[in-house]
């Protein structure tokens, strides 16, 4: 391992740190300058997570930590100590995946932005706080310890409320910004709430050392009143419906490139959410009780998201709507999972068999992590497509909005296949997660796959409505709009080659980073306990 | 809030406690390794100095004092350095502590157990505490500046 | 000095207050009061957690040997979460003064044009 | 290759490509030998709106936005009218949504699990 390699982790979240801080200082130089130095910055980060990830799968996928300012970074306890006390950064396949998500739409939001915002003033603080929230979401995903965890948290809601309330002269802006950052910060209060009751019964921060100490003593009471403040703080801040309600307001208020960054932050929580379900209590509280608490918000969510999107005639919300619907079926997936781990660890099966056996537990778990990636690419496109289309009508009004086709071919393309690929249409990407999601649920109960197909393809009616709206009619009435530049397409481009080709090679992805990310919250915390305390 | 700010009692009192405020918030940061507080306790003090002028002379009265883009390149060389001597372990850890009983600047060694504090100690930790300090104080300051503007336009529509 | 369980009534009661807030005051600026009392209820147990019944300040300058201290790891956390309460209460404030520059009104109840 | 096996079914996005161009290709050649005997720009090449001529003005084809499924949210009013009076638009009731659900959460938590 060279050095690179083995700084990594830190490096994910240090170098979109060190941008945030000095974009302000270089835009002094003018924007030419500051967008090269951004774009250096977003690039140089992906670079990172992708050594990071490709590393790992490559290596066997084993858990590694990285200890911050010990002697060495891989010496979690020196000196004979039995509680690891330093903050570390833990790498295993679900944090190497999510960093790869995370990469992939920072790169597109970041690179379309340097055409969306050109002639507008005050770009440097924009770019700033984008790299803070790169840099939030990387920590979330990486971290290793419940009160770093804890902070990053609080970083992603302070940038994300930064941006979408960064356009002070739009008053829907400034009530947005009001109400998600009171949601965010209540939720991330109950969470800390949650880890000071861990550590007030652990007396440590750790997550390994935590994960060993559920599962050799069981979880008690104060155990299980920090785990449903988790579990409902970080289902606030993915938007699990009846806690949506910021979600639309938040995406739909967002400048366009950062609605699509703000989908990959609630991704992060929806991460924290199963680091917590399978690694935390993966042992000591693997009740089905849990697994049934996921799939009931998932329908609400999956049928109030797409249900509401049907009716929404401001274009950019009604995305958003799509986008709540989706966390949906992120949940049902993993819900799934754990529902039929909590029956056959109560029976006594060995997981490990299981998977290779393709359980539909393990499979629903498969369809759901795979659909985190294929949703952030579609719904980034779909976000990135609707920047364009917003600043080339001038309006978010679909019944002002008609004839955009004539001029806006790529654009229109590119729409398309987003929207294709979201409703689960083949052969794009969408179909290939949500046909896992569904067949799995069908096994635990066939009403579950029943509400997921149906709302699938009210989602591709609301998609209808938008392409009908938006893009088809006459050209007459048409502004004198023109294709959106190049600097806007090449990262549509991008996505779309990125939904392509997970639909049309979906088992190359399962095989090399799916199925160990899934290994990884499936066969529960063992090896990632491992990792920091030795021996396993 | 009128322009000139508060009254003559206030602004003579300010300008006393002022300086004192001041020297209390550096010495914070400067302590912060040994004592209770650090970079941003003493930066808080230091900025509630800046508060403190701006309400007692008005806005109007610290104009060409307290510069807002000064104080925000400040804030942002603060926080770039903090990152700086983080990524200065780098060879060894992220974070790693160099200078801590290196013997050269803050490289002291320190007893272990209870001792009378030597200021000469802590490695990085007081370089940081001064980034820190640096950062929170005009970070702060800048706050509370552009949260008097912004109050200042609202009067004049 | 023996506290007992009192300090952790008064975090229950400070939460319990700044959810009433949350709940029931139609003001922006009492919400984010109310937001800043929750915070305050939930640093308090975090220190708590740490309490050792008579322990002092974990600082060795000047420390007497063999002294009680109550735990520092709580006590960096709420430093860390009132740094953080700080930039939250300062947004969230910016965010009532733009709000009332749009909309000429702070209560919460006529603040809804994102809705449905 | 490149297909995923969920245990039970299989999906091949190659294979399915290529029978989705195979039908294509089939459903062009039929086109191709249907009548081409009819006469363009009479009626015969004339959209069917129900026996109504077809309007002048170009902007009244074009169905808008909202208009688009009129009727199904129409059908479904009962629910929609609650749905959307329940996205109240006021803070208060968000958080009151949270610590709902925080509630339900513990219920089922200790009660149920």
């Amino acid at each position: 391992m060279n050095a690179l390699t083995v700084h990594a982790p830190v490096l994910l979240v240090a170098v979109p740190l060190l941008g945030a801080f000095a974009t302000p200082l270089i835009g002094k130089l003018g924007r030419r300058t500051r967008d090269l130095f951004v774009g250096l910055i977003v690039a140089v980060t992906a670079a990172l997570a992708g050594l990071l990830a490709a590393n790992f799968f490559a290596s066997g996928a084993a858990p590694s930590v990285y200890v911050l300012g010990g002697r060495a970074f891989n010496m979690p306890l020196p000196s004979g100590m039995m509680v690891p006390i330093r903050i570390l950064f833990e790498v295993d396949g679900m944090s190497a995946f999510m960093t790869l998500i995370t990469a992939l739409v920072t790169l597109a939001g970041a690179y379309f932005s340097f055409s969306y915002w050109k002639e507008r003033s005050g770009g440097s603080m924009y770019y700033s706080l984008l790299l803070l929230l790169t840099a939030g979401i990387f920590g979330m995903e990486l971290t290793g310890d419940m009160f770093n965890f804890f902070v990053f948290l609080e970083i992603t809601s302070i940038a994300a409320c930064g941006l979408i309330g960064f356009r002070v002269w739009l008053r829907k802006s400034q009530e947005a910004g009001f109400k998600v950052m009171t949601l965010y910060t209540l939720s991330g209060l109950f969470v800390l709430l949650a880890i000071a009751l861990l550590y007030g019964q652990h007396g440590a921060l750790n997550i390994g050392f935590l994960a060993s100490q559920i599962g050799s003593i069981g979880a008690s009471l104060v155990d299980k009143i920090a785990l449903g403040l988790l579990l409902t703080g970080l289902a606030m801040k993915a938007g699990a419906v009846p806690l949506h309600m910021w979600a639309p307001d938040a995406y739909g208020e967002a400048p366009a490139p950062m609605s699509a960054v703000l989908v990959a932050n609630s991704q992060a929580s929806l991460y924290a959410l199963f680091r917590v379900l399978f690694t935390l209590f993966g042992v000591g509280a693997t009740l089905s009780a849990n697994g049934w608490i996921l799939i009931v918000f998932a329908m609400l969510t999956i049928f109030v998201g797409v249900t509401m999107a049907l009716v929404q005639s401001d274009i950019k919300r009604l995305i958003a709507y799509g986008a709540v619907s989706q966390i949906g079926y992120m949940l049902l997936g993993v819900g799934v999972g754990l529902v039929r781990r909590a029956s056959l660890l109560a029976g006594g099966a060995a997981l490990a068999d299981k998977a290779d056996a393709l359980d539909y537990g393990f499979v629903a778990m498969q369809g759901g992590i795979f659909h985190m990636l294929n949703d952030a690419a579609c719904i980034g496109l779909l976000f990135l497509t609707t920047g364009a289309v917003i600043r080339a009508s001038g309006t978010r009004d679909l019944n002002k909005m008609g004839g955009l086709a004539h001029r806006m071919k790529w654009t229109t393309i590119f729409f398309i296949i987003g929207a294709f690929a979201l409703a689960g249409i083949p052969p794009f990407n969408g179909f290939a997660s949500k046909f896992l999601i569904y067949e799995a649920s069908f096994k635990l109960s066939p009403f579950l796959s029943v509400i997921a197909i149906l709302s699938s393809i009210m989602l591709l009616a609301v998609f209808v409505k938008a392409f009908q709206g938006a893009f088809l009619g006459s050209k007459t009435g048409l502004s004198d709009a023109g294709e959106a530049p190049f600097g806007m397409l090449l990262p549509m481009a991008v996505l779309a080659l990125v939904v392509i080709a997970f639909g049309l090679f979906p088992g190359f992805f399962v095989d090399t980073i799916v199925t160990p990310a899934a290994r990884a919250l499936w066969l529960g915390p063992s090896e990632y306990i491992g990792a920091v305390l030795g021996g396993g | 809030m009128n322009q000139q700010g508060m009254s003559v009692i206030v602004r003579t009192v300010t300008r006393f406690v002022y300086g004192l405020v001041l020297v209390f918030g550096f010495y914070v940061i400067m302590h912060g390794h040994l004592t209770p507080g650090g970079g941003f306790q003493g930066g808080a003090v230091v900025a509630s100095a800046f508060a403190l002028l701006l309400v007692a002379f008005g806005a109007a009265g610290v104009k060409g004092r307290l510069d807002k883009h000064l104080l925000q390149t400040l804030e942002e060389i603060g926080a770039l350095a903090f990152l700086g001597l983080a990524f200065a372990g780098v060879g060894t850890v992220f974070f790693y502590n160099l200078l801590a009983n290196s013997g050269s600047l803050f490289g002291a060694s320190v007893a272990l157990g209870p001792n009378a504090g030597v200021l000469n100690t802590g490695g990085l930790v007081p370089l940081m505490n001064w980034a820190v300090g640096l950062k929170v104080m005009t970070g702060i300051a800048c706050i509370v500046i552009v949260m008097l503007v912004g109050a200042r336009k609202e009067e004049t529509e | 000095m023996s506290v007992g369980n009192f300090p952790f009534v008064i975090a229950a009661l400070l939460v319990a207050f700044g959810l009433y807030a949350l709940l029931f005051k139609r003001n922006l600026i009492k919400m984010v009061i109310g937001i800043s009392l929750v915070e305050t209820g939930v640093n308090l147990f975090l220190v708590m957690v740490g309490y050792r019944s008579g322990g002092a300040a974990p600082i060795y300058t000047y420390a007497t040997a063999g002294e009680r201290m109550v735990l520092p790891t709580p006590q960096a956390l709420t430093l860390t979460s009132i740094v953080i309460g700080l930039a939250t209460t300062a947004l969230l404030l910016s965010f009532a003064v733009f709000v009332h520059r749009h909309y000429g009104t702070l209560d919460v109840r006529k603040i809804k044009e994102l809705r449905g | 290759m490149g297909g995923i096996n969920s245990g039970f079914g299989a999906w091949n996005p190659i294979a399915w490509t290529l029978l989705f161009l195979g039908i294509l290709i089939i459903g062009f050649f039929v086109r191709s030998i249907g009548r081409k005997d009819y006469k363009r720009g009479t009626d015969q090449t004339q959209p069917f709106l129900s026996g109504n001529p077809e309007p002048e003005a170009a902007e009244a084809l074009h169905v808008r936005g909202e208009n688009l499924y009129w009727g199904m949210v129409h059908g479904l009013s009962g629910y929609y009218q609650r749905v959307r009076a329940w996205h109240t638009g006021i803070l208060n009731d968000y958080v009151a949504w949270f610590i709902g659900a925080l509630g339900l959460v513990f219920v089922i938590l200790f009660w149920i699990g």
